[in-house]
């Protein structure tokens, strides 16, 4: 088993555990914990596809010359990727865990389950 | 030319900006808020203008490379007109949430800048990843707007999107890393032109990327987080949700299905007839509003897709058919939710208080005709296009699926819009803002520019710029004006179409024109008798006439259907204003409408494609097909007749109604369906099915109804109700007559058509003006009015007499034509039916006239007066009409007669001068006239001559068993009139029709009640649900 | 006075109200009118032949005597070959044959079915009863003598008069009617006061018009 | 065929001849029903005694407009279907004002009398005339079914609606009578004739023990003289349609009475034998055992 597969292999496990861990559990908190775990797989996925073995960091310094680039880097574009999956996960689980803070405000509740008023 | 970017970057920049002003300056932020968002609006609209105008869509490079080194992004047609939906509805929603932006402050403007340009970004974007990033920036700002909300349980909804937006985004994010790994590029046209379906990994990876953003269009039924937002959310939120998400989620899946190819078209067409037929139908068990409109924001998007889905058929026309689809919706629907700001209460029956505001009750109108697609507006032309290509291919599932989806939603808007002018009036006002208000009559004007537009571009004749309709119309700018005034002008309207159009009448049209014009003419008369302004009368009942009359003048089938869609919404509003009338007039549009989808459906597949198609080319239709279209017309048009199975909306729609309205519905709209048929018929002339006539079914249920019709009418308490079931059964007559097939059955078809204006604009009348006078329409109640009514009694009298068929009046002449038609059908079994009807409606005329006029006057009607005169007038018109055209039949029938020998040479009439002489026998009608008038006179002298000191005396004087009567309500024999008859034949009066479309209805709705059950509330659940529907959609994939 | 019979006040469909006296609303109450003989005398006794050779009994047993009219209608008697029938409305009858005994309170029901008929009409009264009260000469609730009540023409006296005993009365009064003296209505008419003032005098609940059309 | 006016006096010629034959033979067929109850019945000009009588009433009461118009129209329709029948087959004089109209006319105008009439008794306000009228008109829908399935197969027989026609064609011999051509459509006729001449089984219109006469209850002197009349003049105009459709027509005054007079036996001699029926029960059987033969009449025709 390469790296690679191994990567990938594992995001899609922290993936499938995230998101079982993001169904099974009722505490909104642990619900949002889990969706995390979830980002992390996914963007293990990214950065395994774009793998490519015995390359270098995507990153023109003194290291990798413009000139050696094309043959020295992995693929940058699913790191460009990652870089704003990441920032766009943040920011989504900020906005999951103020809403999560306004509902245990106003419900004193983190359980899923209380909040079905809506519903039919 | 600004170019499509700043869209972006304005929203952006002022988004930015609006951080770095003071919390304090609100009024500033505010106004950078409407600056940025006009601003946004004018760059989208003048590249719409521009592209309109011829140019080519535009390619931007962001960062100056092609791509896959760069984003790139697109302005074509469709996204300049997206753009400009989106930032319009976020200006406009912006506006009508003043109160609240300004409480909360920067913040909040600026998240809804992002979700604009955000929106925006994903109609623009070429990019797979790129459209990530933007619907990510619409869930975050989704997840911020929601507590806009004032509604607490807002919060709940916002984490349960959030919950689901992240699975999706999983799903999409692996996706799209996958298809990029499979071709090398982020750039959409790129995987297009990679074929990335077919590389390897590459048809998983595209699977997930259009699961997840199909998922962002809320498919039914992985949509209950969506269905807690719309219900939660402000509404001016709800309405961006609901019409600029909505449209850019489906142009996202329009370049998801750009990659996919063919292949993946019928998934997404299965996925929408699902959504479109699965919300719709959840609908109907909904009573929050918002909710609702939620569930057919969901359905309504479904059908786009199908529209997107069948873009293999549709071809060059799907942006014209999708667009109309789109932009109907959502324009209707934020409106739908702007106006729900205005309304304080949250359940349906709130919405009652729109009542008694004219300018918000149009608004509502407009919404659901541009929701159910009626004309003028877009989504008319768009369906009209989507059957005819689905018909022309043989896609008939699809069609179907479609429309009954269609009449399930017409099934909800128009029972709430029922409720909405009947049900009891809440005390809850519409708030008064006038921004708010603004913002509800811009969408307004909007859907009336799109329906001028789609008109412009839909290669028809604009249907807003027909005559008649202007007119109809042009009663909404005179509404302020007293009845009568309106009643003048309508009266001069009709009178001056009429005479415009007379000379381009054959005699058949001629008839039909008479009595549409010139008949509803007379029958305004009666109208005059309303007192005050009588708001929303005018409108619909001139948009009848207009129907009507553009029904008679149509030539191709596009003119044909939209007259009909006309009169059909116009008699509705018109039926709906008659006291109990909301169930009646519910189900008369539900069935019109199925019967107008029977008919739209017939005339797509007659057309096989070819447009404009002249409704006379049915005749060439392929033989294959040519029964199947006879079918649906017919059964079109049996609808408006009120054929047996077809007929139970009539009774309530025609009783219920106003006096002056049943002999409009009556008299003059049911001919609207003999017209069809008569058009049917003379162009398809007889058609098998399976080796079974048509026209010999056609005889049948000509029969059954005459039979059914009259024999219920005999049963009726109800004296409106008595004449409307006698409609069916003179409907079932001309039915027969039409069906035989032959050149008398046509004759007396038409004689109907005349006679059955007459009478029965006749009676409506009479009987309409003693229900006024008693205040009640219950026959037993009445009694004895003869001498207190006379002039009634006398119409009363010559309109049974006509009815009946008895000589010497003119029914005696249908009769007649009747008989020497059968002698010529091959056809006779069914005139056992007609036979055994004929007398029976001896029973219903003769109690229609003695419960009322004979009979015991009771106590509290002793002092009534004769009806109004207005409503006497036109009935008094009728009885010399009748008298008239009993002497003269000639007057209008040779005409007929010469023009039916046309089409069926044989056994034409002979019109001597006195005398008409048939193959088989002859009649005179004005010596039928002179003998029983002469022997008549001679009698009446000789019981003069002895008894003209006859003592008068009063009703008690009878003998009564050597007692006397106490109370005439005792001795008035009415109730339950024909009992021995119930005890004999009641069996089949057995209310089978009923039942059996109850049961529909029932399944449909216990259906819903049952389904609904699925979203429990529960924001795993709704997760576990997009799980199981990427999984589902997997599956059908994999089957197809 | 009856409820029903008394004034009443209701309520117009239009809002109005009003009173309503059903005595004066409800019932004619012209008086009756003498109408004497009209045309050339050859004429009226062609009618006056007419009038007695259709004599129609109105079918309404008074008293016990009505068992005799049945016998009359069965092959044994069979007095429709007299041109005798029975007709069971007042309307269309002539003939008033007051049977046997008569109760006050039925004699309130015939009164009302006399005054029913057209004239010309006939009056017979049949058995001891209506000529004296018969046995009920001392009953509390029985006429004594018909004709004060009701223009006789004719008595058939017995207790019981057997259907020969009728037929024969009818003959008699064919014959009465021949001679144009069949003018029980006109006599009616004419004491009408008299009549009436009988009438009431036994009939304590007296709830009707004067004259019953 | 043109009108003269010479056809008036002929048509009141025959109408003269068929009161009287009327009055004649109504007081025959109830002094045959006597004896079948071994009676003697009323003397044969007991009809002309009591019309006179009825003539001569001197009180009259009305109860208003229709009331008194009823009989108006309850004559009229009768001498009016009277009229529009040629009574005698190849006689110009007796050929009456069937100018006017063929059969249709005929079967229809059946129906003036009879609404005229419930309209006059509707205004009597007499509950009992409505209920007649009800129960009339019920069984009258399902009585008259029949023959009209009847006259529907023997006009699809001889191809014409004309009487004369219909008449011509059964010219010949007894044979060629619609009788023996069309025995299906004769024997439905004949089963709704019997419903339709206010005899047993089929008169519980009238029944007198529970509304005494039905419609008629209010009416007397000349009124009741005028509905005399018709029902005098009415069931022979009814019998000679039959006659005319089924049994040949006549040729003479002679064949005419005898004719009628057979025909019209038919339901004297069925009313004396049955008991009378509920309307219910009367539709209820025209349905069962009239309507089939009708129906099987115009299938075979």
């Amino acid at each position: 088993m390469t790296l690679v597969t191994l990567a990938i292999a594992t995001g899609f496990a922290l993936v499938l555990i995230g998101l079982l861990g993001a169904l099974t559990d009722r505490n909104i908190l642990r619900m949002i914990v889990a969706f995390t775990i979830a980002n992390t797989g996914v963007n293990l996925v990214l950065i395994g596809v774009g793998m490519l073995p015995g390359r270098t960091a995507p990153i023109l310094d003194e290291a990798v010359s413009v000139a050696q680039a094309a043959a020295r880097i992995v693929d940058p574009v699913p790191q460009a990727l990652v870089l704003t999956a990441i920032v766009i996960g943040l920011g989504v689980t900020a906005l999951m865990l103020a809403y999560a803070l306004r509902l245990h405000q106003t419900r004193h509740s983190l359980d899923i389950r209380t909040f079905t008023e809506l519903k039919w | 030319m600004v170019s499509a970017i700043f869209i972006l970057a304005i929203g952006l920049g002022a988004a930015f900006l609006l951080g770095l002003l003071r919390d304090t300056w609100r009024g500033l932020a505010y106004a950078l808020t409407l600056a940025a968002l006009a601003a946004m609006s004018w760059i989208a609209g003048s590249w719409l203008v521009a592209l309109a105008g011829g140019l080519g869509p535009v390619e931007i490079r962001t960062a100056g490379f092609a791509p896959p080194f760069a984003i790139a992004l697109r302005m074509g047609l469709p996204e300049a007109a997206l753009s400009l939906l989106i930032s319009l509805t976020g200006l406009l929603s912006a506006v009508y949430m003043r109160g609240t932006l300004m409480r909360l402050g920067r913040r909040a403007m600026a998240v809804l800048l992002i979700a604009v340009m955000a929106l925006v970004g994903i109609v623009l974007t070429r990019d797979a990843f790129n459209l990530f990033v933007f619907l990510e920036l619409t869930v975050i700002a989704t997840g911020g707007l929601v507590l806009l909300s004032a509604d607490p349980r807002a919060l709940g909804a916002g984490f349960k999107y959030l919950v689901v937006a992240q699975v999706i985004s999983i799903l999409l994010l692996v996706g799209v890393i996958f298809a990029y790994h499979a071709t090398g590029s982020l750039n959409i046209d790129d995987m297009a032109a990679a074929n990335l379906v077919t590389l390897k990994g590459g048809a998983i990876a595209f699977f997930l990327m259009f699961v997840a953003v199909v998922a962002e269009l809320k498919p039914f039924p992985a949509n209950g987080w969506a269905l807690d937002i719309y219900e939660s959310a402000h509404p001016a939120f709800s309405a961006i949700l609901s019409a600029a998400l909505s449209a850019a989620a489906l142009i996202a899946a329009d370049k998801m299905l750009s990659i996919g190819g063919p292949e993946w078209l019928p998934v997404a067409s299965s996925l929408g007839l699902v959504s479109f037929l699965g919300a719709n139908i959840l609908a109907l068990a909904q009573d929050n509003d918002r909710r609702l409109l939620g569930y057919s924001s969901i359905g309504q998007v479904g059908l786009v897709l199908v529209v997107l889905g069948q873009r293999d058929i549709l071809g060059a026309s799907t942006p014209f058919i999708a667009g109309g689809l789109l932009l109907a919706h959502a324009v209707a629907k934020a409106g739908f939710y702007w106006l729900s700001g205005l309304v304080q209460g949250r359940s349906l029956m709130d919405w009652t208080a729109l009542r008694g505001h004219p300018v918000l009750i149009f608004a509502f109108v407009t919404f659901v005709a541009l929701l159910l697609g009626l004309p003028p507006f877009p989504g008319f032309y768009a369906k009209w296009g989507l059957v005819h290509a689905l018909a022309a291919d043989g896609r008939y599932l699809v069609l179907g699926l479609i429309l009954l989806g269609s009449l399930i939603e017409s099934g909800y808007l128009m029972r709430w819009f029922g409720y909405i002018i009947k049900r009891p009036q809440v005390d809850l006002p519409p708030l008064p803002s006038l921004s708010k208000r603004a913002v509800v009559l811009t969408a307004v004007a909007a859907g009336w520019a799109l329906g001028w537009i789609w008109g412009e571009i839909s290669g028809y004749p604009n249907l807003l710029l027909s005559i008649p309709l202007l007119f109809a119309l042009g009663f909404l700018f005179i509404e302020w004006l007293p009845a009568w005034v309106k009643n003048l002008v309508a009266i001069a309207g009709l009178g001056a179409w009429f005479w415009y159009t007379f000379p381009g009448y054959d005699p058949l049209h001629l008839i039909y024109a008479a009595i549409i014009l010139v008949g509803g003419a007379v029958i305004l008369v009666a109208s005059f008798d309303a007192k005050g302004r009588r708001v929303g009368f005018y409108p619909p009942a001139m948009l009848m006439y207009a129907g009507l009359s553009m029904l008679i003048l149509a030539q191709d089938s596009f003119a044909f259907f939209a007259a009909w869609e006309y009169l059909t919404i116009g008699s509705y509003f018109l039926i709906l204003r008659g006291k109990k009338s909301e169930p009646h007039a519910l189900s008369y549009i539900l069935f019109s409408l199925g019967g107008a989808f029977a008919i739209l459906a017939g005339l797509a597949l007659g057309a096989q494609g070819v447009l404009p198609f002249d409704v006379a080319d049915l005749a060439k239709a392929p033989a294959r097909l040519a029964p199947w279209i006879f079918a649906l017309l017919a059964i079109g048009f049996m609808t408006k007749t009120a054929a047996i199975g077809l007929h139970i909306w009539l009774p309530g729609a025609h009783a219920e109604a106003e006096t002056d309205v049943s002999p409009m519905v009556s008299g003059i709209l049911l001919k609207a369906g003999l017209f069809g048929l008569t058009l049917l018929l003379m162009i398809m002339g007889k058609q098998s099915l399976y080796g079974i006539e048509l026209t010999y079914v056609m005889l049948w249920i000509g029969a059954l109804s005459a039979l059914v019709g009259n024999l219920l009418a005999a049963f009726q308490e109800d004296a409106k109700r008595l004449l409307a079931y006698s409609s069916i059964g003179q409907m079932g007559y001309a039915l027969f007559g039409l069906a035989m097939m032959n050149h008398l059955g046509w004759l007396m078809a038409l004689m109907f058509v005349i006679n059955h204006y007459i009478y029965k604009s006749m009676l409506f009348l009479s009987v309409g003006g003693v229900a006024k006078r008693t205040g009640t329409r219950d026959m037993y109640r009445m009694g004895g009015l003869i001498t207190l009514m006379p002039l009634s009694f006398i119409a009363v009298l010559i309109g049974i007499i006509a009815v009946s068929g008895v000589p010497p009046l003119s029914g005696f002449g249908g009769r007649w034509i009747f008989y020497n038609a059968i002698m010529s059908s091959e056809y006779r079994l069914p005139m056992v039916l007609i036979f055994l009807s004929g007398p029976i409606a001896f029973l219903y005329l003769f109690r229609l006239i003695h419960t009322i006029f004979l009979g015991q006057l009771k106590d509290e009607h002793r002092k009534l007066k004769e009806a109004p005169l207005w409503l006497i007038l036109p009935q008094m018109l009728y009885v010399a009409f009748l008298l008239g055209f009993a002497v003269v039949p000639g007057l209008a029938l040779r005409h007929v007669d010469a023009y039916i020998s046309e089409f069926f040479p044989a056994h034409a009439l002979i019109w001597d001068d006195i005398t008409i002489t048939s193959t088989f026998g002859y009649w005179s009608p004005i010596s039928i006239m002179v003998v029983v008038g002469c022997i008549f006179a001679v009698l009446f002298l000789w019981l003069l001559v002895l008894n003209h000191r006859a003592q008068k005396v009063k009703q008690f004087n009878i003998v009564y068993s050597a007692e006397r009567p106490f109370r005439p309500e005792t001795t008035h024999f009415a109730w339950n009139f024909f009992a021995p008859y119930r005890k004999a034949l009641g069996f089949m009066t057995l209310p089978l029709v009923t039942r059996f479309w109850q049961a529909q209805t029932d399944l449909l709705h216990s259906t819903a009640q049952v389904s609904r059950r699925f979203y429990t509330g529960n924001g795993q659940t709704y997760a576990v649900h997009m799980l199981a529907f990427a999984v589902a959609v997997y599956l059908i994939w994999m089957g197809s | 006075m009856r409820e029903e019979l008394r004034k009443r006040t209701v309520t117009a469909p239009d809002g109005q109200t009003f009173e309503i006296e059903p005595l004066k609303d409800y019932f004619c109450e012209a008086q009756p009118q003498v109408q004497r003989p009209a045309y050339a005398k050859i004429v009226e006794d062609l009618f006056n032949w007419a009038r007695s050779e259709s004599l129609w009994i109105l079918g309404f047993g008074t008293g016990c005597g009505a068992i005799e009219m049945r016998p009359l209608m069965t092959p044994r008697y069979d007095a429709y070959r007299f041109g005798i029938q029975w007709r069971p409305t007042p309307r269309q009858s002539n003939l008033f044959v007051i049977s046997g005994y008569l109760s006050v309170k039925t004699l309130k029901r015939v009164i009302r079915s006399y005054e029913q008929m057209q004239g010309p009409k006939y009056v017979v009264g049949l058995g001891s009863c209506t000529i004296n009260g018969g046995m009920y000469w001392d009953s509390y609730n029985t006429i004594k003598q018909l004709a004060d009540y009701l223009p006789v023409d004719v008595y058939i006296a017995g207790c019981m008069p057997r259907p020969e005993a009728l037929l024969a009365g009818f003959e008699e009064l064919k014959r009465i009617i021949r001679a144009g003296k069949g003018e029980g209505a006109n006599r009616y008419a004419e004491n009408f006061e008299w009549y009436k003032a009988n009438q009431k005098r036994v009939i304590q609940d007296w709830d009707m018009p004067d004259y019953n059309w | 065929m043109p009108f003269e006016w010479v056809q008036i006096p002929y048509a009141l010629l025959t109408l003269f001849i068929v009161v009287n034959y009327g009055l004649v033979l109504t007081a025959l067929i109830q002094k045959i029903g006597a004896r079948v109850g071994r009676r003697h019945g009323i003397r044969i000009y007991q009809n002309y005694v009591d019309l006179l009588k009825n003539y001569a009433l001197r009180t009259h009461i009305t109860h208003g407009v229709m009331f008194y118009l009823g009989p108006v129209f309850r004559l009229t329709g009768g001498v009016g279907l009277l009229l529009f029948v040629p009574t005698i087959f190849g006689s110009e004089m007796f050929s009456n004002l069937s100018f006017a109209g063929d059969l249709i006319l005929a079967l229809y105008f059946v129906f003036f009398g009879s609404l005229g009439m419930a309209l006059g008794a509707g205004e009597s306000g007499h509950p009992y005339s409505a209920i007649g009228v009800t129960r009339g008109l019920s069984q009258v829908t399902a009585a008259e079914l029949p023959l009209a399935l009847a006259v529907f197969a023997v006009s699809l027989q001889y191809e014409t609606l004309s009487i004369t026609e219909i008449v011509a064609a059964q010219q010949g011999g007894v044979t060629n009578w619609t009788l023996f051509t069309n025995p299906l459509a004769v024997a439905a006729a004949m089963l709704s004739f019997l419903g339709s001449m206010m005899r047993p089984p089929f008169d519980v219109v009238l029944a007198p023990q529970e509304i005494p006469i039905g419609p008629p209850t209010e009416y007397h002197s000349a009124y009741l003289a005028l509905m005399q009349t018709n029902r005098v003049i009415f069931p022979v105009a009814k019998v000679v349609i039959y006659m005319n459709l089924f049994f040949g027509g006549a040729t003479g005054w002679g064949e005419f009475a005898v004719k009628v007079f057979c025909i019209y036996m038919v339901s004297v001699l069925v009313g004396v034998v049955f008991p009378r029926f509920r309307v219910e029960q009367s539709i209820r059987w025209f349905l069962v055992w009239a309507v089939p033969i009708g129906v099987l009449s115009i299938v075979i025709a």
